[in-house]
C-alpha cells in the first residue's frame, strides 16, 4: 500500500515537474523543476531497491549535471523570459499524444515474459552497491572502461570547445594572417 | 559467244563510266562520242547474238559470279540470251544507239552534256541487265537501276523545280510498284526455293492456284509501276520534263516496256492463272482508251506522245494478258521504233522552237523542217496502224487477238482507241507542220536540226516502216520459248471486213483530224472557247483530276501527317513522356526539398514523426498479428 | 493495489512523451537539452523497474551507463553551446538555419 | 600473337590513348591517324586469319577476373562480330583522318581511341559482364564527345543519351544477373560466359521475363520505337565524328546484342515476342520515316532515317531464319557504312555553312557537283538501290521475315517507298533548284581530306553491294549455327516450327533449370 | 553474501581487446606528448596516428588469422564478440581512418588540425566504433556509440566556423534524441527478455515464439529509429546534408563511411535474426525504408546546387542501397554489404578528398557554398588531371563498370535476385539510373561548360600536398583497378561472413 501511494505520488510529481520543465518559458523554472524531477526519480530507484542508482542519480544529475546547466544558464544569460516562436503546435501535440497513446496502449498490456531467468540475479543479503560493483567489475568491466574513455572524450571536448583557442579561427583566416599571428605569438613567448 | 554477251552487256557501262570521268568538266564531244561508239559495239554484239539465236536456236546462259548466298538462298549474277531477251536487247541497243547519236546533236548546247551521256549509258546498262538477267533478283537490279537512271534523267535539268519534282514523283511511284515486285519475289523464293527463272517456273507447276495468283498479282503490280499503268500512270506524263532523247529512249522505247517484258518473261506463270491474265488485259484495254482520251486535248506535244505511249502499253498488256505473249513482244518492238522516232521528231521541233511545246503556237513548220515532218508523219502513220507500216502488223494483230479470244468488249475498246490514236497523232502533226504559221506571232525562228541527227533517226524510220515484214521470222524465233499461238480469224470474210473496216476507220479519223487542225480557224486557245469550258474538255485536260486527287488526298495528307507525327506525337507524346518521367523525379525533388528546411526543430519533428509513423504501423500490425495467418497469405499474394 | 511493472512502464512512457514534446517545441537549445535529459531519465525508471521485477542487475547497469552517457553529453553539448554563443550571442535554434535544401 | 589478337585489338587503342596524353597537340592528328590505321590493319589481319568455315568462336581468350562469381574475361570472334569490329576500326580511322578543324583536337582523339576500345570490346566480349562493362563504358566517351563538341543543346542531348541508355542497360544488368542465377541453380556454379549460357534451356515463362529485361537494354540502344527520342537529339547535337560513330557502330550494339543474347538464349521467347517486336519495327520503319520527312534539318533527316533502317534490321533479326538474320547483320554493316557516310556528308556542308537547315541550301548540285554525286550515291544506297550495300541487307531481311508473316513484310516493305520519299525530298531541297542564297554561290567542293573519308566509303558501298560474298559468307556460317542452336533449344512447338532446323548437326549439352531441381 | 569471483586470465581472451586498446593508448600518448612539449607540428600527430592505426591494422590481421583458425571468439566475460563481421568492419573502420588521417596535411591551415586533441579524439572515436562492432551487448554498443559520437561532434565543431558549429549542434541534438530512442528500444527488449545481449534476446524471443509481437515491434521501432538516424534512413536523415556541408570535406567523406559501417554491423546483428524469424512487419518496414531512402535521397540529390550536399544525399542513397542487404539477409547479401562498403570507401573518400583539395578559405565570389557546381565549371580546361580523377569517382559512384562501385552494386543486386527480391532488384537498378543524373551533372559541369568563376585552375588544387595527392592516388587506383581485387575480397568476405553465421 505504501508502495502504491509512493508510486502515485512520485509519479504525479515527476510528471508535473517534467511537464513544467518542457512547457515553462522561464528558464529558471525549467531548470529547477528539472532538478526536482530528477530527485523524484531517484525516489523510484530507492523504491525499486536500486539504492546505488538512487544515490548516483542525485549526485550526478542533481549535482553535477544541474550545476553544469546552471552555469550554462548564467553564461548564456537565459535567466530571463525565453521567447520561443512556436510553429505548428498541432504537430507537436499530435505527434507526442499519438506516440504516448500507442506506446501506452501496448505497454499497458501485461508482458508475458515473466518466466525470465535473471542473468545477474540480485543476491539476497548483499547490499545493492555491492552487487552492482560485483557485476560492474566483472561482466561490465569493458563498458565501464569505455565509459571512462567516453568521459575523457567529453572532458577533452568540453575543454577544447569552450577554450579560448576557438575564438580565432584558423579556418577562416588567410595564410598571411596566420603567419602574422604566429610571429606575434613567438614574440610574446620569447 | 559469252564474249559477245559480256560485250553487249558491259560496253554501255564502259561508256557510262568514261563519260562520268568528264562529269565535272566542261563539255567535251568525246564524252558523247565514246558512249555512242560503245553502244554501237553493244548493238553489234547483240546483233551477232541475235543472228546466232536465229540461226541455231541455241540460247546462251552464263553465270558470272555469286551475288548473294545465305541459308538456302543463292542468287548469282546470271545472264541468259534467249529469243525473248535477244529481242529486247536488239530493241534496247538499237534505239539507244540512235538516241545517243541523236543526243550528241540535241544536247550540243547543254552544260551537262558529259553528265547526260554518263546517265544515258548507265540507263542502257541497267536495261540490259534487266532484260538479260536469268533470275528475278537480277531483273530487280535492272528494274531499280533503270528507275535510278530515269530519276537522274528526268531531273536532268535539276534547276527546274518541275523537273526535279517529276523525277521524284517517277521514282517514288515506281518504288510503290517495286514493293509489289519485291513481295512477288519473296513469294517465289519461299514457294519455289529459287529465284532462277527456269527453276522457279518449273516449280510453279506444282503450286496451288492461290499462291500463284498472289505471285502473279504482285509481279504485275511491279509491272504496272514501270509501265505506268493505271493508277500509277501519272508519272509518265510528268516525266516529259526530261530531255527529249530521254523521253524517246526511256519513256517510249525501253523502260516503260519493262513491265510488258516481265509479263512475257513470266508467261509460264501467267499461263497458269488465266484470270489474272484477263485482268491484265482488261486493265490494258482500259488504259489504252483512258490514255488516248487524255491525249486528245493535250497541248503539249511530248505529253501527247507520252499518253500515246501509255495507250500503246495498254495494247501490249492486252496481248500479254490474253496469252499472246509473242504478239505483245512484237508490238513492243515495233512500237519502240516508231514511238522513239516520234519523240525524236518532237525533239527536233522543240529544238527548233526553243523548247516550246504547245503545238498551237507552231503551225506550218513543215516548210522549215521537211525532214522532221516526213519522219514524224510516217511515224504517226505507223502508230495509227496503216498498212504496210509496222503498226499495222503489230497493233491490228492485238485487235485480232482480242477478237479471236472472244473478248469482244476489249476488242471494241481497242478498235475505238485505234481511231482515237489516229486522231490525236494527226492532230499533232497537223498542228505542228501544217496550217497557219502561228509561230511567227511569238517570234520564233525555227530551223531544221543537224543533218546527222536526222541520219541517226533514219534507222528508226526504216524500221518503223518495214518492221512488220519480219513478223513471221520473228514468230518462228520467239516461239521457241513463248507459246506459239497463231491468231487468225478463221473466217476470211470476217477477217477482211475487220481489217478493211479498221483501216477505214483509222483513215477517217486521220482525215478528220487533219481537216479540223489545218483549217485557218485554228487559234491559240485562250480559255474562252466553248469547248475549253466544257466539262469534257476540263476533265481530259486535267487528266481526269487524278493528279489533283493524288496531290490533295495522298501527298498533302502524307505531308501533314508527317508533320503531326513529328511535332505532335514524337515531340509532344513520345519524347515528352521520357522527359516527363525525368521531370517527375526532378519536380518531386524540388517540391519536397522544403522538408530539409535547415531548422533543427523541424528536423527533430521529422524524426519523431518518422518514429510515430513506424509506431502506428507497428500497432496496426500488432493488432493484425492475431490474424497473422490471413495477413501472411495476403502479403505473399502481393509478392512481398 | 499492487504496483506492477506495467505501472512503471506506463509512467516511463508518459515521461518519455513529455520529453518528446520538449524536444519538439523547445527553440532554446539549452532548454532543448533539458528535454533530452528527460528522455533518458524516463527510460531509466523502466530499466530500474524491470531490473527490480526480474531480480536482474543488468537493468541497473544500463541505468548506470545511461547516466554516464547523459553526463558526457551535457559536457559536450554545453561546450558546443558556448562556442556558438560566443559567436552569435544567442542559442536560439531558429537562427541556425544557414544550411538548407 | 594470334592467340591474343583480340585483346590487342581491344586494348591497343586505349594504351595508345594513354600515351597520347604525352603527344604534342599539333602532332596529335597524325598520331591518332597512325594508331587508328594500325588498329585497322590489325583488324584486317584478323579477317585474313579468320577461318570462314568455322561456325564457332575463334581466337578465344580467357582470363579469370572474378572466378568466384563466374566472371571471366572471355573474348572471341565469329562471323557475326568480325565485321562489326572491322567496321569500328575502319570508322575510327577515317573519322580521325577526316577530322575537321575542331577545338581541343587532342582530347577529341584520345576520347575517340578510348571509344574504340569499348566498341571493339563490346563486340568481342563473350562474357556477359565483360560485355556489359564495355557496353556501359562506351557511353562515357560518347557523352564527352557530344557534350563537349556538340551544338547548342549539347548538354541536354548528351545527358539524355547517357541516362536513357544507362537506365535501359541497368534493367539489362538485372536480367543478366538473373540469367547467371538460373545458371547457378542449374549447375551449381556461377557463370556469366555466354557460351555457357547457350547450353541452358529455360522454361518459357522465365525466358519471357528475361527477354523483356534484356529487351529494355537493347531496345533503347537500337533505338526502337518508342525509345528512340534520344537519338535525334544526340545526332542533332553531336559533332560530325560523333554522329558518324554513333550511327555506324554504337547503334549496332543493340541489334548485335539481340542476336548474341536474345535469340540463342531465349528462342521460345523470341518466337513469343516476334510479332510485337515486328510491329514495333514496322512502326519504326514507317513512322520514323514520316517524321524524317517532316524535318527541316538535314542531320535530323539522316538521324531519323537511321531509326527507320534499324527497324529493318530488327525485323530481319526476328525473322529467326538464316536469311533474315544474315541479312540483318549485313544490313548493320551496310547501314553503318551508309549512315556514317551520310553524316560525314552532312558534316561537310555544316563545316562550310554552319547550318544544317535544308531551307538554307538549294541548288548545291551546280555549286558542289562532286559533293552532290557522293551524296547522291549514298542517298541511293540509303534508299536501298540494288548493287549498293544496303540493298543486300534489306532484301535479305525482308525476305527472311516474309517467311514469318506476309502482311507484316508488306507493311515493312513500305520502307523502300517512305525511305525514298524523305530522302529524295531532302535531296531535292538541298541540291536541286537554283542557288538562291548568296552564301551558297561560292561554296568550295569537297576537299582532299574529306575525300579520304568519303571515297573509301563510296567504294565499299558499291563493292559490297555487288560482291557481298566475302562478308556474307562468314556471317552465314555463324548464323547457321545460331539458328541451329535456337531450333535445338526451342521448347514449344510453335518455336520449333518457326525456327527452321539446319541440316547440320548441332550438339548442345542440355542443362535445364528444372532438371537441376 | 557475494562469493568471490574466480576468473582465469586465459578465459578472458584479452587479445580481443587489443585492437580497441591500441587507439586508446595512442590517443593517450598524443595527449602526453602534448603535455610534455606543446605546439608540435601537426605532421607529427598525423604520422603518429597513422602509425598507431597501422599497428592496429596489423593486430586486426592477427585476429583475422585467429578467426580463420578458431572461428568466433568471445572475450572478457563474453562482452566482446570477435566474429567475421567484427573483423571485417574493423578493417574498414581502421583502413578508412588510415586513408583519412593524412588528409589533415593540407596546404592551407585549418583550425582543427592545430589541436593535438583533434588526433586524440579521432583515435578515441575509432576505438569507440571498434567497440560498437565487436560486441553484441547493447550496453557496450551504446557506450561505444556515444564515445565515438561525442568525439565526432567535437571534431566537426573544431573546424571552427559558423556552419560547422551549426552542423555539430544539429548532429548533436538529433543524436541525443536518437540516444533516447536507442535506450527506449533496448528497454523494451530488456523488458521482454531480461537481457541486453543480442544473442540472448534472439534465443529468448524464439523460445517463446514471439508471443509478445506487439512489444517486439515497439522495440524494433525505436531501435530502427535510432539506427535510422545513424544510417541516415529517410526520414531520419535530415541531419546528413547539413552536417556534411558544415564539416570539412575530408571529415564528411569519413563520416559517410565509418560511422555507417559501425551502425550497419549493429543493425545487421540485431535485425537479421528478427527477419529470419519471420517478423514480416520488419521486412515490410525495411523494404519501404530501403526503397524510400534510396529513391528520395536520389531525388533530393538531383536538385542540389552544391557538390558536397549532392554527395551527402548520394551517400544517403548508397546507405539505403546497402540497407537492402540487411533486408535480404542472405550470406550473399551480407557479403555484398561488405564488398560494397569497401569499394564505396575508396570511391567516396576519393571524391570527398577531391573536394577537400579544392577547398578555399573564402567563398568564391557570387557563391553560396564551398563547392557549388559552378565552381567546377570548365575544370577540364584548367586542371584536366584533377577533372579526370573527379569524373572517375563520379562514374564509379554511378556504378559504371569496371570502376569500383560497379562490382558492389552488381553483387548486391545479384544478391537481391538470389534472395527472391526481384522487384527490389529492379528498383535498385533504376535508382542507379536516377543517380546517374546528378553524378553526370558534375561531369557535365567539369567537362562541358565554360568556366563561370574566374580562376586559373589553381583553385582546384589549392589544398594539395603530396600526402593528399597520395591519398587521392590510392583512391583512384583502388577505384580503377578494383576488378583485380574483387575476387580475393569476395572470397575472404564470404568466408568470414559465412563463418560468423550470417
Amino acid at each position: 500500500m505504501f508502495e502504491a501511494i509512493a508510486f502515485y505520488l512520485f509519479a504525479f510529481l515527476t510528471i508535473a515537474m517534467f511537464y513544467i520543465a518542457v512547457t515553462t518559458s522561464q528558464a529558471l523554472y525549467a531548470l529547477s523543476s528539472l532538478a526536482a524531477g530528477m530527485i523524484f526519480i531517484s525516489a523510484f530507484f530507492f523504491i525499486l531497491g536500486a539504492d546505488f542508482l538512487g544515490a548516483i542519480q542525485i549526485v550526478v544529475y542533481s549535482g553535477a549535471v544541474m550545476a553544469l546547466y546552471a552555469f550554462g544558464m548564467m553564461f548564456f544569460d537565459t535567466t530571463r523570459d525565453v521567447k520561443e516562436k512556436q510553429g505548428n503546435k498541432a504537430i507537436i501535440i499530435g505527434l507526442s499524444v499519438i506516440s504516448a497513446a500507442l506506446v501506452v496502449l501496448i505497454v499497458a498490456a501485461p508482458i508475458v515474459g515473466n518466466n525470465i531467468e535473471a542473468l545477474y540475479p540480485i543476491t539476497e543479503g548483499a547490499g545493492n552497491t555491492q552487487e552492482v560493483g560485483m557485476v560492474l567489475f566483472t561482466k561490465y568491466l569493458v563498458p565501464f572502461e569505455v565509459a571512462a574513455v567516453m568521459l575523457l572524450v567529453a572532458m577533452i571536448a568540453g575543454i577544447v570547445l569552450a577554450g579560448k583557442k576557438m575564438d580565432l579561427s584558423l579556418t577562416l583566416m588567410n595564410e598571411a594572417e596566420i603567419m602574422l599571428m604566429k610571429e606575434e605569438d613567438k614574440k610574446v613567448l620569447s | 559467244m559469252e564474249l559477245f554477251l559480256y560485250t553487249a552487256l558491259f560496253s554501255p557501262l564502259v561508256g557510262s563510266l568514261f563519260a562520268a570521268l568528264f562529269g565535272a568538266s566542261p563539255k567535251t564531244k568525246i564524252a558523247g562520242v565514246v558512249p555512242s561508239i560503245m553502244l554501237g559495239v553493244s548493238l553489234l554484239s547483240s546483233t551477232i547474238l541475235l543472228v546466232l539465236v536465229l540461226t541455231t536456236g541455241h540460247t546462251i546462259h552464263v553465270e558470272m559470279m555469286t551475288w548473294m548466298a545465305t541459308g538456302n538462298l543463292y542468287i548469282p549474277f546470271g545472264f541468259v540470251v534467249d529469243q525473248v531477251s535477244v529481242t529486247m536487247m536488239m530493241v534496247v541497243t538499237l534505239v539507244s544507239t540512235v538516241v545517243h547519236v541523236y543526243a550528241i546533236g540535241y544536247m550540243d548546247h547543254d552544260k551537262g552534256f558529259n553528265r547526260f551521256f554518263s546517265y544515258l549509258s548507265a540507263f542502257v546498262f541497267s536495261m540490259m541487265i534487266l532484260v538479260m538477267s536469268d533470275n528475278f533478283a537480277g531483273l530487280f537490279i535492272g528494274w531499280e537501276g533503270v528507275g535510278l537512271c530515269s530519276w537522274l534523267l528526268i531531273g536532268f535539268w535539276y534547276h527546274k523545280e518541275s523537273a526535279s519534282w517529276a523525277a521524284n514523283e517517277a521514282f517514288i511511284m515506281n518504288r510503290i510498284a517495286d514493293l509489289g515486285m519485291l513481295i512477288g519475289i519473296f513469294l517465289i523464293y519461299w514457294n519455289t526455293g529459287t529465284l532462277q527463272y527456269d527453276g522457279a517456273f518449273a516449280a510453279m507447276a506444282n503450286l496451288d492456284a492461290s499462291t500463284l495468283t498472289w505471285i502473279g498479282i504482285f509481279l504485275f503490280v511491279g509491272a504496272m509501276g514501270k509501265s505506268a499503268q493505271f493508277p500509277l500512270h501519272t508519272w509518265l506524263a510528268d516525266a516529259m520534263e526530261g530531255p527529249t532523247p530521254v523521253s524517246a529512249l526511256i519513256h517510249a522505247a525501253t523502260m516503260v516496256t519493262a513491265g510488258v517484258y516481265l509479263v512475257v518473261r513470266a508467261n509460264e506463270l501467267y499461263a497458269l492463272i488465266p484470270h489474272i491474265g484477263l485482268f491484265i488485259a482488261s486493265l490494258g484495254a482500259f488504259v489504252a482508251i483512258f490514255a488516248a482520251s487524255m491525249a486528245l486535248v493535250n497541248r503539249d506535244i511530248k505529253r501527247v506522245i507520252a499518253y500515246s505511249t501509255l495507250s500503246q502499253l495498254g495494247y501490249m498488256f492486252v496481248a500479254a494478258g490474253l496469252g499472246a505473249y509473242w504478239v505483245a513482244l512484237f508490238h513492243l518492238m515495233a512500237h519502240a521504233f516508231f514511238k522513239a522516232l516520234l519523240f525524236l521528231g518532237a525533239g527536233n521541233v522543240m529544238h527548233a522552237m526553243d523548247s516550246e511545246l504547245d503545238p498551237f503556237k507552231m503551225g506550218g513548220l513543215g516548210k522549215k523542217m521537211k525532214g522532221t515532218m516526213i519522219m514524224m508523219t510516217l511515224a504517226s502513220v505507223a502508230l495509227a496502224g496503216i498498212y504496210p507500216f509496222a503498226g499495222f502488223f503489230s497493233k491490228d494483230l492485238i485487235l485480232e487477238v482480242g477478237f479471236v479470244e472472244h473478248h469482244y468488249i476489249i476488242y471494241t475498246v481497242l478498235l475505238f482507241t485505234a481511231g482515237l490514236t489516229a486522231f490525236y497523232s494527226f492532230r499533232i502533226v497537223a498542228l505542228i507542220f501544217h496550217g497557219e504559221e502561228r509561230y511567227k506571232l511569238f517570234g520564233f525562228h525555227p530551223h531544221e536540226a543537224y543533218k546527222f541527227m536526222l541520219v541517226a533517226m533514219s534507222p528508226l524510220l526504216v524500221l518503223a516502216i518495214i518492221a512488220g515484214s519480219f513478223k513471221m521470222t520473228y514468230f518462228d524465233m520467239v516461239t521457241y520459248v513463248l507459246p506459239a499461238t497463231e491468231y487468225h480469224v478463221h473466217n476470211h470474210l470476217v477477217y477482211w471486213i475487220m481489217t478493211i473496216g479498221t483501216q477505214l476507220f483509222v483513215i477517217l479519223s486521220i482525215f478528220y483530224a487533219y481537216k479540223k487542225y489545218t483549217s485557218r480557224d485554228v487559234k491559240v486557245p485562250d480559255g474562252t472557247s466553248a469547248m475549253e469550258n466544257s466539262f469534257k474538255y476540263k476533265l481530259l485536260i486535267n487528266q481526269y483530276y487524278i493528279p489533283y486527287f493524288y496531290e490533295e488526298y495522298l501527298v498533302k495528307p502524307y505531308r501533314e501527317l508527317s508533320e503531326i507525327f513529328w511535332t505532335k506525337i514524337d515531340q509532344k507524346i513520345v519524347d515528352a513522356t521520357v522527359d516527363g518521367i525525368a521531370n517527375v523525379f526532378y519536380q518531386t525533388g524540388e517540391k519536397t526539398r522544403v522538408m530539409q528546411s535547415g531548422n533543427l526543430s523541424t528536423m527533430l519533428k521529422w524524426m519523431v514523426a518518422g518514429t510515430v509513423a513506424l509506431l502506428s504501423l507497428a500497432v496496426v500490425f500488432g493488432l493484425a498479428a492475431r490474424h497473422s495467418g490471413e495477413i501472411k497469405i495476403f502479403l505473399s499474394g502481393l509478392g512481398v | 493495489m499492487e504496483i506492477g511493472l506495467n505501472h512503471y512502464l506506463v509512467l516511463s512512457t508518459i515521461l518519455f512523451a513529455i520529453g518528446l514534446v520538449g524536444v519538439m517545441r523547445r527553440k532554446n537549445l539549452l532548454m532543448l537539452f533539458f528535454a533530452t535529459e528527460i528522455l533518458l531519465n524516463a527510460v531509466n525508471i523502466s530499466f530500474a523497474a524491470i531490473s527490480h521485477y526480474y531480480g536482474d542487475l543488468t537493468g541497473q547497469m544500463f541505468v548506470f551507463f545511461v547516466i554516464a552517457i547523459a553526463a558526457s553529453e551535457v559536457a559536450v553539448g554545453l561546450g558546443l553551446l558556448i562556442v556558438w554563443h560566443k559567436k552569435h550571442n544567442n542559442i536560439d535554434l531558429d537562427n541556425m538555419s544557414t544550411m538548407r535544401g | 600473337m594470334l592467340d591474343h589478337i583480340l585483346s590487342i585489338l581491344i586494348f591497343f587503342p586505349a594504351l595508345a590513348a594513354m600515351l597520347g596524353f604525352v603527344v604534342h597537340k599539333d602532332s596529335m592528328r597524325a598520331y591518332g591517324t597512325a594508331v587508328a590505321t594500325i588498329e585497322f590493319a590489325l583488324s584486317l589481319w584478323l579477317w585474313f586469319v579468320f577461318d570462314a568455315n568455322v561456325s564457332g568462336m575463334q581466337f578465344m581468350e580467357q582470363i579469370a577476373l572474378v572466378p568466384t562469381f563466374g566472371i571471366n574475361y572471355i573474348v572471341g570472334v565469329d562471323g557475326i562480330s568480325l565485321f562489326i569490329i572491322i567496321l569500328a576500326a575502319f570508322f575510327t580511322m577515317i573519322g580521325i583522318a577526316s577530322l575537321g578543324e575542331t577545338k581541343d583536337v587532342k582530347n577529341m582523339i584520345i576520347t575517340l581511341l578510348f571509344l574504340q576500345m569499348t566498341m571493339v570490346g563490346v563486340f568481342a566480349a563473350l562474357d556477359a559482364m565483360v560485355f556489359y562493362l564495355f557496353w556501359e563504358l562506351s557511353l562515357v566517351p560518347m557523352l564527352y564527345i557530344i557534350g563537349a563538341w556538340g551544338g547548342p543543346l549539347r548538354i541536354y542531348a548528351s545527358v539524355k543519351f547517357f541516362l536513357y541508355t544507362f537506365a535501359g542497360s541497368l534493367v539489362m544488368l538485372v536480367g543478366m544477373l538473373f540469367m547467371a542465377y538460373f545458371y547457378y541453380q542449374a549447375t551449381g556454379e556461377w557463370s556469366f560466359a555466354i557460351l555457357d549460357w547457350y547450353r541452358l534451356i529455360l522454361p518459357e515463362s522465365f525466358q519471357i521475363w528475361l527477354f523483356v529485361a534484356f529487351f529494355f537494354g537493347f531496345a533503347i540502344k537500337v533505338p526502337m520505337f518508342p525509345f528512340h527520342t534520344w537519338l535525334p537529339y544526340a545526332h542533332g547535337q553531336a559533332p560530325t565524328i560523333g554522329s558518324v560513330i554513333l550511327a555506324a557502330i554504337l547503334l549496332k550494339m543493340g541489334t548485335y546484342a539481340f542476336i548474341r543474347f536474345s535469340l540463342p538464349l531465349f528462342p521460345d521467347a523470341s518466337v513469343y515476342f516476334m510479332y510485337p517486336i515486328a510491329i514495333l519495327a514496322i512502326i519504326m520503319i514507317i513512322y520514323t520515316a514520316m517524321v524524317a520527312y517532316a524535318q527541316k534539318d538535314i542531320k535530323q533527316v539522316v538521324a531519323y532515317s537511321s531509326v527507320s533502317h534499324m527497324g529493318v534490321i530488327i525485323l530481319g533479326t526476328f525473322a529467326l531464319n538464316v536469311e533474315g538474320i544474315s541479312g540483318s547483320i549485313f544490313l548493320m554493316i551496310a547501314h553503318g557504312v551508309v549512315s556514317g557516310a551520310l553524316f560525314l556528308l552532312v558534316g561537310v556542308i555544316y563545316d562550310r555553312r554552319h547550318t544544317k537547315y535544308m531551307s538554307e541550301f538549294g541548288g548545291l548540285a551546280s555549286v558542289m557537283p562532286r559533293y552532290a554525286t557522293i551524296f547522291g550515291l549514298m542517298l541511293m544506297a540509303s534508299v536501298g538501290l540494288p548493287l549498293t550495300i544496303n540493298f543486300v541487307g534489306e532484301f535479305l531481311s525482308l525476305l527472311g521475315f516474309y517467311k514469318q508473316s506476309h502482311i507484316l513484310t508488306l507493311l515493312a516493305g513500305t520502307a523502300i517507298i517512305v525511305g525514298a520519299i524523305y530522302m529524295l525530298a531532302a535531296y531535292k531541297k538541298m541540291f536541286f533548284g537554283v542557288v538562291t542564297k548568296e552564301e551558297n554561290k561560292n561554296l568550295p567542293d569537297v576537299n582532299k581530306r574529306e575525300l579520304i573519308a568519303l571515297i573509301p566509303l563510296a567504294i565499299i558501298t558499291v563493292w559490297l553491294g555487288i560482291y557481298p560474298k566475302p562478308v556474307l559468307g562468314p556471317i552465314n556460317t555463324s548464323v547457321e549455327s545460331v539458328v541451329g542452336l535456337m531450333h535445338e533449344k526451342a521448347i514449344t512447338k510453335e518455336a520449333k516450327s518457326r525456327i527452321p532446323s539446319i541440316g547440320k548437326d548441332i550438339k548442345i549439352s542440355r542443362n535445364s533449370v528444372e532438371e537441376a531441381h | 553474501m557475494l562469493s568471490a569471483v574466480n576468473v582465469s586470465i586465459e578465459s578472458l581472451n584479452l587479445m580481443t581487446l587489443v585492437p580497441m586498446l591500441i587507439p586508446i593508448v595512442g590517443a593517450l600518448l598524443i595527449i602526453v606528448i602534448e603535455l610534455i612539449k606543446s605546439s608540435q607540428d601537426k605532421s607529427l600527430y598525423v604520422m603518429l596516428s597513422l602509425l598507431i592505426l597501422g599497428i592496429d591494422f596489423a593486430f586486426l590481421l592477427e585476429s583475422a588469422g585467429i578467426f580463420e583458425k578458431n572461428g568466433t571468439v568471445m572475450g572478457v566475460f563474453d562482452v566482446m564478440l570477435i566474429d567475421g563481421l567484427a573483423i571485417l568492419s574493423q578493417f574498414i573502420i581502421v583502413g578508412a581512418s588510415m586513408l583519412f588521417i593524412p588528409l589533415a596535411l593540407t596546404h592551407k591551415r585549418f583550425h582543427e588540425f592545430s589541436y593535438p586533441e583533434f588526433f586524440a579524439l579521432f583515435l578515441f572515436m575509432i576505438s569507440g566504433f571498434q567497440f560498437m562492432v565487436a560486441t553484441d551487448n547493447l550496453i557496450l554498443v551504446f557506450v561505444g556509440l556515444e564515445t565515438a559520437s561525442l568525439a565526432l561532434y567535437t571534431l566537426i565543431a573544431m573546424h571552427n566556423r559558423d556552419k560547422s558549429f551549426e552542423a555539430a549542434v544539429k548532429y548533436f541534438t538529433m543524436g541525443a534524441l536518437a540516444a533516447g530512442f536507442f535506450s527506449f528500444g533496448s528497454m523494451i527488449f530488456y523488458a521482454l527478455t531480461g537481457s541486453v545481449e543480442i544473442n540472448q534476446i534472439a534465443e529468448v524471443l524464439s523460445a517463446n515464439g514471439y508471443a509478445d509481437i506487439g512489444f517486439v515491434l515497439i522495440g524494433v521501432t525505436f531501435l530502427l529509429a535510432s539506427f535510422g538516424f545513424k544510417l541516415s534512413m529517410v526520414p531520419f536523415h535530415t541531419w546528413t546534408p547539413d552536417v556534411y556541408e558544415g564539416s570539412s570535406a575530408a571529415l564528411a567523406g569519413y563520416m559517410s563511411i565509418v560511422p555507417k559501417i559501425a551502425a550497419f554491423i549493429v543493425a545487421m546483428r540485431f535485425f537479421e535474426f528478427l527477419i529470419h524469424s519471420g517478423v514480416v512487419w520488419l521486412e515490410v518496414i525495411l523494404y519501404i525504408g530501403v526503397v524510400v531512402t534510396m529513391t528520395m535521397a536520389n531525388v533530393w540529390a538531383l536538385v542540389q546546387t552544391d557538390v558536397k550536399r549532392m554527395l551527402a544525399y548520394s551517400s544517403i542513397s548508397h546507405a539505403g542501397f546497402v540497407m537492402a542487404a540487411i533486408l535480404i539477409g542472405t550470406t550473399q547479401s551480407n557479403s555484398a554489404l561488405f564488398l560494397y562498403w569497401i569499394l564505396f570507401s575508396f570511391t567516396n573518400l576519393g571524391s570527398f578528398s577531391m573536394l577537400w583539395i579544392s577547398r578555399q578559405k573564402n567563398l568564391p565570389a557570387h557563391q553560396q557554398s564551398d563547392h557549388s557546381y559552378d565552381k567546377f565549371a570548365g575544370m577540364v580546361k584548367t586542371s584536366p588531371v584533377a577533372a579526370s580523377i573527379m569524373a572517375l569517382f563520379m562514374l564509379s559512384l554511378a556504378g559504371l563498370p569496371p570502376f569500383a562501385l560497379f562490382w558492389g552494386k552488381m553483387y548486391m543486386i545479384s544478391s537481391a535476385i538470389t534472395g527472391g527480391y526481384t522487384v527490389l532488384a529492379l528498383i535498385m537498378a533504376l535508382n542507379s539510373a536516377i543517380a546517374g543524373y546528378y553524378y553526370l551533372k558534375l561531369i557535365v559541369y567539369m567537362f562541358m561548360k565554360e568556366p563561370v568563376v574566374e580562376n586559373n585552375g589553381h583553385v582546384y588544387v589549392a589544398n594539395a600536398t603530396l600526402p593528399l595527392k597520395t591519398i587521392i592516388g590510392i583512391a583512384a587506383i583502388g577505384t580503377i583497378f578494383a576488378f583485380v581485387a574483387v575476387n580475393g575480397l569476395l572470397e575472404l568476405i564470404t568466408a568470414f561472413v559465412y563463418n560468423s553465421g550470417y
